[in-house]
């Protein structure tokens, strides 16, 4: 089926009709691709791969000119919200503005040009910035190293994990359990199986905190140690965390910090501090590095001195003014195909640089100020889920609004998408009915936020008033809402598919 | 003093006050007092962007192998193609960069679309039925598979030829810490992997590399049966341009394909972030790690895209989820797709029979130099390993010096892994990509003369 | 007034709100900018400028946030209209797709860091380039000599007749008046007036072309010359071009090619063979430098041998192996503050460079057969003005559909942009009643065109049975239909003007 | 053979086909056969993007000039400000980049809104109520400043001030040979204008530099009042950084301030696009050249905006429009607005400030230097004129050789147009912007040093 290609007709810019495919915009025989004039003779395949190999037809990949290419991308492009064009108040997200210069740096051709299997002394450059990262990331978590390696949040708490059984294995202990809050994101689990771990589930108390009674219950020598954010995914700061520390590392547990939340503290406390024995980062998260529709991130692990022999390698390290690459005494290896998202890291680093100290304290101020802000002025409208001080995010019920008019949390989700805003996130933490969790972070103003809070107001009186025309929002996105039973049942998940 | 926050003293002053405080620390008030701290972080001041920018020059300007100083041959994992500006420039588009997973998809057709393209696009290159949204990079790609395999079988027996990429295989062994696999390296012999010996008997998975890593085009079909002949899931670890001209994986049995995906409009950066390319049959469609964008019609009767089969993942599935994955690297998968559509058939095919020209027109002419030999008889495409009279590393060295680097040394590489050659201290990895030019490569033997003679 | 800075309700992806203004985003204290630390001891301005000159309070300009600017300007784009977004097929103006290989080429800080004052040695590369510019331009006109210096084609016309006034004036050869046909662009006459001469328009005949006859009549030995475009703005080639030549080349005028349509003609007829003396070129148009929202763009002149010695100096110039600046015998002096506007002439290079001779004659061919191909199957829907096939644009009529329907050209165009297409230029030339002037180019597919073609008979059809639809579109453009009278009547262009 | 079309031979053979076409050439039957060519153009051949890409590395390479090889403390009327990668970025959207002049406002209010903005910031910063989208630069800006007071006084004697800078002046006297004006020059005396001896009767425009080109501040208020006593429009030739931090030239009178706008977010580019700025009092704008965007609604009521004033403009008014400009210099407005908004009003302060600090440190140390002198004792900013010892051309040749672009050498710059000092061969303009650091100056001082010895 071909198609035209150069009507943005699918655009919101104009009309309502969707995009097709690249497939279904493919020509045989259109053309993109322009090489480079080598001089080098073209070989007979044939000669040098035996018969069986040799592919019969072409990949069927889209034919399309590249003029056809860039409207297609251009309009898909507009047809996708990002912080770059609004408020995306998502919650355990972080969705700051992402600055520009990391993209600066990202694009230095002796950053991005450097291919990551040559010798230390042919990418000193790289090796000192990541050093450098490395040891901004341990003052700011208080810890004593780190690898960069992790290439997302998950990754990097898998790696802890393997640290964590690294470490018992180590003093041949063998344990066999890990407490998680029954809060908690769901990599915690999943990585706590992958870790070879069973994972014991541990309430939060009516006030949104982990129920200390509970926790201290569930210790035990078995216990290779506890997974924690703090701020928790309540947004709510973990009072009793000395206590908890101390009763873990008590029977000989470790504390695993989910750095998801970091944006709260830079600068106000470390986990380090509070008696934790690994983190790791979201660099996507607290340090801006852009979430790229999905991805890329980078999850970095720091952890304390006891810790440090076991982080995965080879790791960059300083020897005089030189870098050279190590890997340390009992280190349980590569957790990554070369040396983490480099780029990334890069773009971290940036933006630290960029902050400092005291920068970074403000950004925790502002977030937590932000956030405060709006559960207070929504008070009236969306209460919120627990009563304590929240810290960069708050998590608010949309209980009271679904039982009076039912309209439910994920309706008032879909209806600010109405009003230009993005959506918080919707039913996590599992724990708190009808949750709507926002996290404003510390780069939208007053006026935004201000704006926010009209909007979700003028969502509930219209709930009350006409229930129907909330449910059915939105109305003037590129789509409306999906089938999404649908997807699932019959699962179309590539072209092929659509045309079986 | 820099940053990026928009609050002004009076934002301040009338936010705190709305809030009944006095002062930003009382934010904080609620920690306990001994774990605030009262000094600054021991981080340097900030400095303004202009200062961060010169800082990141410099940088840049210390690494000796930028392709402003040295003339990329090294592979093993990593080529310096072709990136054109044009896919650049799409793929850095904000719209993407700065948007979350698209939980939305009312607002986040951009995303789920190119997505589902890119899906439909690796599906065709690996000859398989359903691909996810993509993985971290080739070798946590082949973790997943891993555990796919276990799922599928319930057994714990990895059967893994030498010729996997030596970090790879590192990588997985680093995750069956936690899983507990049992790993089985399979030896290569004259360069191929060599089934011969092995017990395959309560195998999980057997794993094939093709190419392999020192660039050997491998037997794929033989290895596949012998899995399903053993009830394992046969996977394939492919580089994914040398599809262009090598046959689907799937045409050979393959039950799951990775790869890594950087070779498809991703600089070389250093060696992330890159692209974990995944696809499998649809037998295994509910033990499919990560995200899944599938085709559904929204209210009104329009085709839209959304993630689907989130019952297999971490946030609704926890300590039962196929995998803990959550962010991926859709962006470098977004890149792909649209470098795949810039290639076309066409094109994929030129990028990989070219690379293959430079590379036998390259290998032939070192051959020729007294003491410098290929590794392997087998059949290789555009990497090669080549046997050195002299230490690797020291050419690499050498050869840095005068423009070029040389590839990647094979010891360097595999960190005490084996890749079943003797003395790898000597072998050489050299890949050659469709970029480099038949002068290059003439300064490239001359220069390689001079370090070995 | 303070608006929120985080809501993308203006962009047309969600809601139908407007964009504030910069200024309504703006709140005082804040702000954006970072500047180098330099070292360098602040001064006291008050010691080194008199009082009376130093300004009293800062300029009022903005004060946002790096994020609520981002916000801005990105939801801004998201209302704009663009060729990387659909088919933008307005006639005259040639909005070919426009490679993106040229805005790596700006990209160069070889290129785009070099200061304009430089002596030669200091800027050989940038020389080199402009010199190869100006040989390829003069190879594809057929002329002798060029120069770069004009800033868009209505400064190369300027120029252009400035070369022809000074080569009279060196023959002592006082002229006064310079023919145009009634079918040139408004530029054509407004150059004229400012190069000191008076325009005699000549009428255009039945068929479109150039009445020769009137032309001849029109003549005298007070013509400075002729200024013409062929194939003409009509998309008509001017087939009598040689006999029009002789003849204004008899009383001793000289011939001025408006390049604005040389897209039809690459490789396939050189206007130097024609016989025109003077020619520019718009390398926004034609050589896909793009156009910028309005610019910049560039509009270089070549010219024949005897007019060589005039060009605007200084000229980059090739010699030996090196490259020096020399300014021509007569030189008319300089029509540029520097040497033109050098980024679009390092983009039209890299064009050039790609397509090579035998490519842009492929492009001339596609760009014909789009248009040709368009006419033909609008036949019966929009018939075109003219008989005469048409080059790379064609002119149509809704003249019928007026009289019929009452819906005019400017309605279905305005239609056009509802159904994803840019529209037509419309009512140009000035001599077709309700024209509507189509120039695909060549980088469109047959799909995109077929597309067209369907929207236009859709709308046609509209026409008759729903007029009042048709004259009320469009409607899901970002606004709709203005109120063009008001801002004329209300005049406000300014932030001030609006709160005054 | 490469290109961007998207034609198939299907494609091809179907439209010419539905054409009655047997060939491309036959598009041509029409033409003039004796016009035709029969030969192909005498251009190289078509080369792929990336052989075109590697040519145009080697040219900018050959660019010793380039900011990574030379630190800039050339100016005169061209300068090197910080450009903060978000400007580049925002500027560079494909939407403004690829969209024409705003014909159908429906869909064009991204660029007619962005215009708005930034006639709203121009007005402000030059003290006058009106500004236009803008023209292609500084020195064309000029000339149509002249069309006006022509148009406004009837009149064609322009008196203009020896400190306007040299090309703009020789572009004034280029365009004058078509519009016939008498231009009259007033001479420098110790680096300012003396207006003293000059005969203002019948003058249309009476034009001055500020500051001026050699950097010195000059009086504004005397020579606009003698404008208007003598019934001539007052003109001013702005530097619009000075501006941050100097009173604005509406403020002294003047009727139409131009100026060039590259110092807000455009690179120094060899000179193009730049951004040519212009305003004007509301009694002049009947005669204001080029688009102007104004508010409106549309017929829902919302806020929209659209060019106006369009009888003005050469599309309607042909012959007889105030100017014949068409495309303008759209993206680089479009880019200032982002930068002036960026930079806000402390910014743009800090800017003309602290390149004023650095001026006058530069200027302090190197009048130390024997034989190394400031050409007049005229207040300056950022930016003044040196009188060398040796030849100007020679410093800036030798301090090039050791990574510092010292200048422009004012006898290179005029081009045989005074610029009222004598000897201009020994005459270096130096200017300084924020971005050059003390290390910067101090090695220019010792560089100068030995240069001068
Ligand atoms: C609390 C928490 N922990 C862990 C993660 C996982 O991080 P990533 O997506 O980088 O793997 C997230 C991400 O959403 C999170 O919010
Ligand atoms: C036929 C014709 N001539 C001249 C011009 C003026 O060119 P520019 O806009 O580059 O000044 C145009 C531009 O629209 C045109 O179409």
């Amino acid at each position: 089926m071909s198609q035209p290609g150069g009507r943005a007709a699918s655009a919101p810019l104009m009309g309502r009709e969707i995009e097709p495919t690249i497939f279904e915009l493919s020509s045989p025989g259109r053309s993109a691709y322009q090489l480079r004039t080598t001089g080098v003779e073209a070989l007979d395949l044939t000669s040098v791969v035996p018969g069986e190999y040799v592919r019969e037809e072409p990949v069927r990949l889209p034919e399309v000119s590249e003029r056809d290419l860039v409207g297609h991308v251009t309009r898909l492009s507009h047809r996708q919200f990002s912080v770059d064009l609004g408020f995306y108040p998502l919650g355990s997200c972080t969705m700051k503005y992402n600055p520009k210069i990391a993209d600066w740096v990202t694009g230095l051709e002796g950053l991005n040009s450097v291919h990551p299997g040559v010798p230390s002394e042919l990418c000193q450059g790289w090796l000192e910035l990541m050093v450098d990262l490395e040891e901004r990331l341990c003052a700011v978590t208080g810890m004593a190293a780190a690898t960069l390696q992790p290439a997302a949040g998950a990754a990097g708490e898998l790696t802890g994990l393997l640290l964590m059984r690294a470490y018992h294995e180590s003093r041949h202990d063998q344990r066999r359990r890990v407490l998680i809050p029954d809060s908690a994101h769901g990599t915690n689990p999943a990585s706590v199986t992958l870790g070879g771990y069973e994972v014991t589930t541990i309430p939060s108390g009516p006030d949104g905190l982990v129920d200390v009674a509970a926790l201290k219950a569930a210790l035990g020598d078995d216990v290779a140690g506890i997974m924690l954010t703090n701020p928790n995914t309540a947004g709510l700061f973990e009072e009793n965390i000395v206590e908890i520390a101390e009763a873990v590392h008590g029977v000989g547990g470790l504390l695993y910090y989910d750095g998801a939340n970091l944006n709260a503290i830079l600068g106000v406390v470390r986990p380090g501090d509070m008696g934790f024995d690994i983190v790791h980062m979201n660099l996507h998260k607290t340090f801006a590095t852009p979430h790229g529709g999905g991805g890329p991130g980078a999850g970095p692990v720091a952890v304390a001195e006891h810790l440090a022999p076991f982080l995965p390698g080879p790791q960059p390290a300083r020897e005089g003014d030189h870098f050279v690459w190590r890997s340390p005494e009992h280190s349980i290896g590569r957790v990554h195909g070369w040396h983490g998202n480099a780029l990334v890291l890069a773009r971290a680093l940036a933006y630290i640089e960029v902050h400092g100290g005291d920068g970074l304290r403000r950004v925790a101020e502002r977030a937590v100020l932000n956030a405060r802000y709006l559960q207070a002025r929504l008070a009236d409208t969306l209460p919120a889920a627990y009563e304590g001080p929240c810290m960069h995010e708050c998590v608010l019920t949309a209980k009271g609004l679904k039982d009076e008019t039912g309209v439910r949390g994920l309706d008032v989700a879909k209806a600010l998408l109405e009003h230009g805003f993005h959506a918080p996130t919707v039913y996590f933490p599992l724990i708190v009915e009808e949750a709507l969790m926002f996290e404003p972070t510390e780069t939208e103003s007053r006026e935004t936020i201000d704006a926010l809070v009209d909007a979700l107001r003028s969502i509930a009186e219209q709930s009350v008033r006409d229930p129907d025309g909330v449910r059915a929002a939105p109305r003037s996105t590129p789509v409306r809402r999906l089938d999404e039973a649908r997807a699932a049942r019959q699962l179309v998940a590539t072209e092929d598919a659509a045309h079986r | 003093m820099a940053d990026y926050l928009p609050h002004t003293d009076t934002d301040l002053r009338e936010m705190l006050a709305f809030l009944g405080l006095e002062s930003l620390d009382e934010l904080f008030a609620h920690i306990p007092e001994a774990l605030r701290l009262t000094h600054a972080l021991a981080t340097p001041e900030g400095l303004s962007e202009p200062d961060v920018a010169a800082r990141f020059q410099d940088l840049a300007a210390l690494n000796q192998a930028r392709s402003s100083r040295t003339v990329c041959f090294a592979g093993a994992g990593a080529y310096d193609h072709t990136v054109p500006p044009v896919v650049t420039s799409l793929g850095s588009r904000s719209e993407f960069v700065t948007a979350y997973t698209p939980y939305q998809p009312e607002v986040a057709q951009g995303v789920l679309q190119a997505v589902f393209e890119y899906q439909s696009m690796v599906s065709r290159l690996f000859g398989l039925e359903v691909a996810n949204a993509s993985l971290y990079d080739g070798a946590t790609g082949l973790v997943e598979a891993l555990n796919m395999a276990h799922g599928s079988t319930g057994r714990s027996r990895m059967v893994i030829s030498q010729g996997v990429h030596p970090h790879w295989r590192q990588v997985v062994k680093t995750f069956a810490r936690g899983t507990g696999y049992e790993i089985v390296e399979v030896p290569l012999v004259n360069g191929v992997t060599d089934w011969s010996g092995v017990d395959l008997g309560e195998a999980a998975a057997v794993v094939v590399a093709y190419p392999n890593v020192l660039g050997a085009i491998e037997e794929v079909g033989a290895p596949m049966n012998l899995a399903h002949a053993h009830g394992a899931l046969g996977v394939v670890c492919a580089n994914p341009v040398a599809l262009g001209v090598l046959r689907s994986p799937g045409d050979f049995g393959a039950d799951v394909v990775v790869g890594e995906g950087q070779p498809f409009g991703t600089a070389l950066s250093f060696g992330g972030p890159y692209l974990g390319l995944f696809a499998c049959t649809m037998e295994q469609i509910r033990r499919l790690p990560g995200r899944i964008v599938g085709e559904t019609l929204d209210l009104e009767g329009r085709r839209a895209f959304v993630t689907t089969l989130r019952a297999r993942e971490q946030d609704i599935r926890r300590e039962k989820a196929t995998s803990n994955i959550c962010s991926n690297q859709t962006l470098m998968a977004i890149t792909a797709s649209i470098q795949l559509s810039y290639l076309g058939p066409r094109g994929l095919y030129e990028v990989a029979a070219r690379s293959a020209a430079g590379a036998h027109h390259l290998a032939a002419r070192l051959s020729e130099i007294p003491g410098v030999s290929l590794v392997s008889d087998a059949p290789f495409l555009h990497e090669f390993a080549l046997r050195l009279p002299v230490s690797a590393h020291r050419v690499v060295h050498e050869m840095a010096a005068e423009g070029l680097l040389a590839g990647v040394a094979l010891d360097h590489l595999s960190e005490g892994e084996s890749c079943g050659v003797r003395d790898p201290e000597t072998v050489l990895l050299v890949a050659v990509t469709e970029k480099r030019t038949r002068e290059e490569m003439d300064s490239y033997v001359d220069v390689m003369k001079k370090v070995v003679a």
